[in-house]
């Protein structure tokens, strides 16, 4: 039972401000993500500097970075993802209290980036945590981030809580805990969290298009 | 440095410490350089020229399909270090190649936006773009950029990098004017053949037909990229001899 | 399957030598301050460290693997993620060595404008390890800011020299890639006239303050001869007093033509290793003062040097600069194919931690942030 | 001594809903007993929304103070100049999950964070805030103060202890030990104020400092010999029982995470918030009442603005003095602050009693300021000698070599 | 400032004779010559490299390992002067890179060579001479497989300790994780081939297809390709709802 726009546009036009309780959490969720203080490579200094002086990720209420995953409501995964760091990403996830957002900064987040073709790189965070917002680049300007991050906040903001497309964290039936990987003699296994990870197959064939 | 060890009150270097904090934030209010945030989505820090991101194809005239600068020669496609990009060479029916990439796909995830793809290529067909806000939701569709999303009008080209742009132009204009002038030289040697071939006894029967069939112009690179570039041979990620 | 809850969440015990209970707490790959994905497990006796063994290889990015199935070119832009702070002096190393191997010249030009972006990088990572020392002591935000105020403005000079802030791939085999654009040396002539201005604010803002005076004193000393037993170089070995510095003693680039000086610590704790690197700032600003003025007109790469399919002759070489952070080298063996047969880069950062258990033997918890921020460590070139 | 005339409208207007709802209750034959009960209570409410209100504000000032001194404007996008980020702050922490750790003892794990607001209002509730305005007038104000704040240690150590965990742990060692060292300075630097004013009572404190020195210098303490030295070893304890910078090591934020607080999410972290800042606003309302004179008036001719403004026009300042503070300085190490404490704090602060002493009976003015002196020059000239003897070659000299 | 291997060869051999250096001519135009040493008296030689009065190289700079499957090329790049045959199966080497501080000396290069590249990949650790080879050791024993005898702590430094194989050997060979690879050619496309539906439906090795190619341009056919896989995740989710959480490590 949402309000129907335009006649929440008559009222604000008249100066009342109309909302339902379920914006105006995620209003609330939306301007105060809380950052894990969580780097790992080169993504992470463009991160700092996206919160320094010059661009200010405090003017979006995303100032304060908590060092623990209790109070952080928003992961940054910024750098490169070896095996070797992944299961402590993915129990950082878990650690982390609902409602839980991920973005994936900078190429080697998303998908391994150049170092894809290393034998200690996971090709992209994807494979074990949900993703909720990429952003290319490598790294991307601290701009970059800050429209990620805009971009989160506005998906948050159309988040609905109840209702068959409810958000994540609100269903009881997905799970918050993502399966820890552990460290094989060659690989982590599972090399990919068969829940999460299902990409389309493109039609790649050397002749064929 | 005095030779007796001078004698500091303590307390005033905290003291110092505050009047630079302090100072900072009297000046936040009055100076430009104590307040030096540019606020992203209203105001932007001006790029420079050179800034690259994402590479993006160039295409001359309105239509992106015919007017596209790249032969899908696959220079690009060996010397780009992380290997995000890939060509497919448009065939017509009996196998003879168009000159013309069929697929030219950028996996912007991958791409480290080194520019190396936009050094090497003789055709002057790929650039670097200032493009930045790129983020998207979903991973596979928003970042697996195809041919159509790459394809940029010259004058894109000329607005974000207008000295490269000139230079590429008039590079362009050079090669024109080059073979234009090859085209007049050969057709001016084809007359004075056939002027001398007049004047000389009609018994040889000039097998070649009169002038006209001029030799189809050299589409090779005028720039010289060197073609024998070895494919990148697969022996060391999968050699034959095990131990 | 969530993990059971495993022993990492008790406070877990270890029997110590002498009996008694030592706590033993993981200073882990997710920690405030340990400038990336670095872990130490670090023994406790109350607040004392009794034994401390880092973990590394949270960062191990494969650099050397990828580099032998790629060309000599395709490895420039993967250099600039060695040490992700310092991009220009990784590529002039990584050049150098492979100028060395195949027995490339520069020109003029080139090695002035090698020299200009080295030291402009050589302020920024210094200027970066003074905001991040006072944030590991608890300052967290003044310092850092300040510091990245001045680093903005020096990332706009490469953004336009190069094409990109931190990533700069501006170095090629024989020279640079591209000429400074109309008006960048007048602008870099300006942001250098005003950084010394910039550099006695921060010094009053950090060097006379008492904690931080009580905090770095006598912190993390060492004798010089036992760094350098241990391969420690850079401002590391300069702070304890030994006068060794590459740019000197190799003398490469055309590092002979200018006159500055190398400043050299007494103590060799944390707080000589803080003004080493405010004195080393200093004297970059003069050497970029002068390179500035004396900039030569000519080429910018030698004409020589095929950019494709550059193949050396066989051979190997090694060739090292001096990095922020110490001797960067680069150790490449070539059997004649456009692709290294071994790329071996030689990581300071990693070899400054050799000692970084005996600097902290006996102190405190606090203590250990601090000394490994004075290490000044960065992870991309620690795990490569 | 301002003469007792009826007080203005403006000074009782705080008192207006209490004296409003007792009357009602009176009028309507409940007995005595309830309608005091009821009146007390409505002066509660009225203090601590005022406190939580000004909790929000000081969450977002802190953060656009810092953010001006880092030359940034700070959240400025949620409402005008980012006025609502507390009450998004406040949304978001409310609908956050609340994660228990299993190895955590689950009934300390939550009686934590109550513990440590509860003391907080408690302390706020003795403080004079104006001539009339005095929530609960007690005699013993001042002694009721120090017990109840003597609980915000024990709340701290028990969420280190009950989280189960090991950065926790060593918050809460860091907790008892610097606030159980730091209680002593701060009571001590306050008996020198009770042995002059000669009584308990915060209102009677701040009514003995009216009055004018020199005819435009107003008498607080402040302005004493004893008074300075009591005040600065006061206001230096307030930090470090207050947990700010530079004696912020229980929630040693680049050292041990996130200290005692590591193992809180969502509410109960908040909770851990508001519990800190009102921490704050009691020790620094106190320290206004003991040593900055409660609600006086800075100047002689201002007796027609309202008392209580003075008072929080003095919070404002103070409060900004401990953002000024946690903005520049690095955090003290764990010895470093024991032994500040117990080898140079509590000394100077027993030393100040007999200051004092002398104060009194030199009755005051230059005669007072000659014979109080020595008590001054002395600790700062012993702190002089052992910092630049202890970091001898503080001016250290540095070789270049070729 | 270079120092002239083939002086510092005739003082090795001297003092300790044991060693039998050989010098190695470097090819190429770095011209930095190396010494080949035994491993047997490895330490004494950089002993003495650190000690005598006259040599002094007190920084060991750089150790690294380098995999040589096949000897011939080793030969090529460090040429013996005239030693007999070069052995038959290929060896592990180990270079080390000294530097005298006090005489301002550049790189004097100093090689050791394994027995073979299985069991005999052993050589002696420099750990009591130079403290900075105990890292840089660990790391070539991480990464190539070469024992340090008498190393205080020869762990893995880079891999997690539970990972057998040694990856910088140019015999070894990544795990396949080749899924989806939008930009396959050449070698990455021999390793993703069989991930790639032919257009018959089955893929080359027989695994089974997945999901059937989604055209990138349709959204709902994605879409419609989607929801099966929603049910089919939240059926497969194993765990219980979230109740309590690990603790922080």
């Amino acid at each position: 039972m949402a309000v129907d726009p335009d006649l929440q546009e008559t009222m604000r036009r008249a100066g009342v401000h109309v909302t339902s309780f379920e914006q105006l959490i995620d209003w609330g969720r939306s301007n105060s993500l809380w950052p894990l203080q969580f780097g790992l490579a080169c993504c992470a200094i463009e991160m700092i500097a996206a919160t320094m002086a010059r661009y200010d990720m405090a003017r979006f209420g995303a100032e304060v970075f908590r060092p623990s995953p209790r109070q952080a409501d928003l992961m940054i995964v910024a750098g490169t993802v070896t095996k070797k760091m992944a299961p402590q990403v993915v129990r950082l996830y878990n650690q982390m209290a609902e409602p839980k957002y991920v973005i994936a900064m900078g190429a080697c987040a998303i998908s391994g980036g150049p170092f894809k073709e290393g034998y200690n790189v996971l090709k992209g965070i994807d494979r074990f945590v949900p993703v909720d917002i990429v952003i290319p680049g490598c790294p991307p300007r601290p701009e970059a981030l800050l429209d990620g991050l805009m971009a989160l906040q506005t998906k948050i903001r159309q988040e609905k809580l109840l209702g068959p497309n409810r958000a994540r964290h609100a269903s009881a039936s997905i799970p918050g805990d993502v399966p820890v990987p552990i460290f094989g003699p060659h690989d982590l296994e599972p090399s990919a969290n068969r829940a999460i990870w299902n990409p389309p197959t493109i039609p790649r064939k050397p002749d064929v298009a | 440095m005095s030779a007796a060890p001078k004698w500091i009150p303590p307390g005033i270097g905290l003291l110092q410490g505050l009047a630079v904090t302090g100072k900072n934030f009297i000046g936040s209010f009055f100076r430009a350089d104590r307040m030096t945030t540019v606020q992203y989505p209203e105001e932007r820090v001006t790029l420079s020229p050179n800034s690259r991101n994402i590479p993006f194809l160039v295409f001359d005239g309105g239509d992106p399909d015919t007017g596209l600068r790249c032969v899908a020669c696959g220079i690009c496609e060996k010397e780009c270090p992380p290997q995000c990009i890939y060509i497919v060479l448009d065939r017509d029916e009996n196998g003879k190649s168009l000159k013309r990439p069929k697929v030219f796909d950028i996996d912007a995830s991958v791409c480290m936006n080194c520019g190396i793809c936009a050094e090497v290529c003789p055709f002057d067909s790929i650039f670097m773009d200032q493009e930045y806000e790129l983020s998207s939701a979903d991973r596979f569709k928003g970042l697996l950029f195809d041919k159509a999303t790459l394809a940029k009008s010259a004058t894109y080209h000329a607005k974000i990098r207008p000295l490269e742009a000139a230079a590429v132009a008039e590079r362009k204009r050079a090669e024109e004017a080059k073979r234009a002038a090859a085209q007049a030289a050969k057709e001016a040697k084809a007359k004075a053949d056939a002027a001398k071939k007049a004047e000389a006894p009609p018994t040889i029967s000039n097998a070649r037909p009169a002038g006209g069939s001029a030799s189809p112009p050299d589409l090779s690179p005028t720039r010289s990229g060197q073609e024998s570039d070895p494919p990148k041979s697969t022996q060391p990620t999968a050699p034959e001899e095990a131990p | 399957m969530s993990a059971p809850v495993d022993s990492l969440s008790q406070p877990r015990f270890v029997a110590g030598d002498n009996g008694d209970r030592l706590l033993q707490v993981s200073l882990g790959p997710q920690h405030p301050s340990t400038h990336g994905v670095f872990r130490m497990n670090v023994d406790l006796d109350g607040e004392t460290v009794v034994r401390l063994k880092p973990v590394f290889g949270y960062l191990h990015r494969n650099h050397e693997k990828i580099a032998e199935s790629a060309t000599y070119l395709g490895s420039i832009p993967y250099t600039d993620r060695l040490d992700y702070i310092c991009s220009l002096t990784n590529n002039w190393a990584y050049a150098l060595a492979v100028e060395k191997l195949a027995g490339i010249e520069v020109p003029e030009r080139a090695e002035y404008l090698r020299i200009i972006t080295a030291e402009l990088t050589r302020l920024i990572n210094h200027t970066a390890f003074a905001g991040f020392i006072l944030g590991d002591m608890g300052a967290w935000g003044s310092a850092l800011m300040y510091a990245f105020r001045e680093r903005e403005k020096i990332l706009d000079l490469f953004e336009d020299l190069t094409g990109a802030r931190m990533m700069c791939n501006y170095m090629r085999f024989g020279g640079c890639r591209c000429d400074t654009p109309e008006g960048w040396v007048d602008r870099a002539k300006k942001v250098v006239a005003e950084y010394p201005a910039f550099l006695d604010e921060l010094e009053q803002l950090l060097l006379g303050n008492e904690i931080l005076l009580a905090r770095t004193r006598d912190v993390g000393a060492l004798p010089a001869a036992t760094l350098l037993d241990g391969g420690i170089t850079g401002p590391l070995l300069r702070a304890a007093g030994c006068a060794y510095d590459v740019r000197k003693v190799d003398g490469y680039g055309l590092y002979s033509r200018f006159k500055f000086r190398v400043p050299l610590g007494g103590h060799g704790d944390c707080y000589d290793r803080i003004m080493i690197r405010f004195l080393e700032m200093r004297e970059s600003l003069a050497i970029l003062r002068e390179a500035l003025d004396t900039l030569p007109a000519g080429p910018v790469i030698n004409p020589k040097v095929k950019v494709r399919a550059f193949k050396p002759p066989v051979g190997e070489a090694y060739a090292r600069i001096e990095g922020p952070k110490g001797e960067l080298g680069f150790y490449l063996v070539s059997d004649g194919s456009p692709r290294p047969y071994r790329y071996r880069v030689r990581p300071p950062s990693f070899i400054n931690l050799t000692l970084l258990e005996d600097m902290c033997l006996g102190r405190d918890l606090a203590d250990v942030v601090v000394i490994l921020g004075s290490i000044d460590i960065v992870l991309g070139e620690v795990d490569r | 001594m301002s003469p007792a005339s009826a007080p203005t409208f403006l000074e009782t207007l705080p008192l207006l809903p209490q004296r409003l709802i007792g009357d009602a209750l009176r009028s309507l034959g409940i007995p005595e007993a309830f309608a005091a009960a009821a009146e007390t209570a409505v002066a509660a409410i009225i203090v601590f929304s005022l406190f939580a209100g000004m909790f929000a504000l000081l969450s977002l000032i802190e953060r656009k103070v810092l953010a001006r001194v880092q030359n940034r404007p700070g959240p400025n996008r949620v409402g005008p100049c980012g006025i609502l980020q507390p009450v998004a702050d406040g949304i978001k922490m409310l609908t956050k999950e609340d994660v228990v750790p299993v190895s955590a003892d689950r009934l300390l794990h939550f009686l934590a964070p109550v513990l440590i607001v509860i003391p907080s209002i408690l302390a706020l509730g003795v403080l004079p805030y104006g001539r009339e305005w005095v929530p609960v007038p007690a005699t013993l104000g001042l002694l009721f103060f120090f017990a109840v704040g003597a609980m915000t240690e024990l709340s701290i150590f028990l969420a280190g202890w009950a989280s189960g965990s090991k950065f926790p742990l060593l918050g809460a060692m860091r907790a008892i030990a610097q606030m159980v060292s730091y209680e002593l300075p701060l009571i001590l630097s306050a008996t020198a104020v009770v042995m002059l004013s000669g009584t308990l009572s915060l209102p009677e404190i701040v009514e003995k400092q009216g009055g004018w020195t020199l005819g435009f210098l107003p008498a607080w303490n402040l302005f004493t010999p004893w008074g300075l030295v009591a005040g600065s070893i006061f206001f230096i304890a307030g930090i470090a029982e207050a947990n700010r910078c530079p004696f912020d090591l229980p929630e040693g934020e680049s050292e041990i995470v996130a200290g005692h607080m590591t193992e809180y999410s969502g509410f109960k972290y908040a909770l851990f918030f508001m519990g800190e800042y009102l921490g704050l606003f009691a020790l620094s309302s106190l320290g206004i009442t003991l040593f900055l004179g409660g609600w006086q008036a800075p100047l002689p001719g201002l007796g027609f603005v309202p008392s209580y403004v003075w008072f929080f026009l003095k919070l404002a300042v103070v409060i900004f003095l401990f953002l000024w503070i946690r903005a520049t300085f690095p955090r003290v190490r764990m010895d470093q602050l024991m032994r500040f404490a117990w080898m140079f704090l509590i000394p100077v602060a027993l030393l100040n009693l007999p200051s004092a002493a002398v104060w009194h009976y030199a009755g005051g003015g230059l005669m007072g300021w000659l014979a109080c002196g020595p008590f001054l020059v002395l600790p700062y000239l012993a702190l002089t000698i052992h910092f630049n003897r202890k970091l001898a070659q503080s001016t250290r000299t540095y070789r270049f070599a070729e | 400032m270079n120092p002239e291997p083939a002086v510092i060869l005739e003082q090795i051999r001297a003092a300790v004779p044991a060693a039998r250096p050989v010098l190695l001519r470097n090819p190429g135009p770095a011209g930095q010559d190396s010494i080949l040493l035994d491993t047997a008296s490895a330490q004494d030689v950089f002993r003495f490299l650190k000690t005598a009065p006259g040599l002094e190289f007190d920084l060991l700079s750089n150790l690294t390992g380098t995999d040589w499957p096949e000897p011939a090329t080793a030969h090529s790049v460090g040429v013996p002067p005239e030693i007999p045959p070069p052995p038959a199966q290929g060896f592990l080497e180990v270079v080390c890179h000294l530097y005298s501080t006090l005489r301002r000396e550049g790189p004097l290069v100093v090689r050791m060579r394994t027995a073979d590249r299985a069991e005999g990949a052993h050589l002696p650790t420099l750990t009591p001479v130079y403290r900075s080879a105990e890292f840089q050791e660990r790391e070539v024993f991480d990464l190539f497989g070469v024992v340090f005898e008498g190393h205080p702590d020869l762990r893995r430094i880079l891999m997690w300790d539970e990972f057998h194989d040694f990856p910088m050997r140019r015999d070894y060979v990544a795990p396949d994780d080749y899924e989806y690879e939008p930009t396959p050619h050449e070698a990455v496309w021999e390793r993703a081939k069989e991930h790639y539906a032919v257009p018959d439906g089955t893929s080359e090795t027989g695994a089974p297809a997945p999901p059937q190619s989604l055209g990138l341009a349709d959204e709902a056919a994605c879409e419609a390709a989607c929801s099966p896989l929603r049910e089919e995740r939240d059926r497969l989710s194993p765990n219980p709802p979230a109740s309590d959480r690990e603790v922080t490590p």
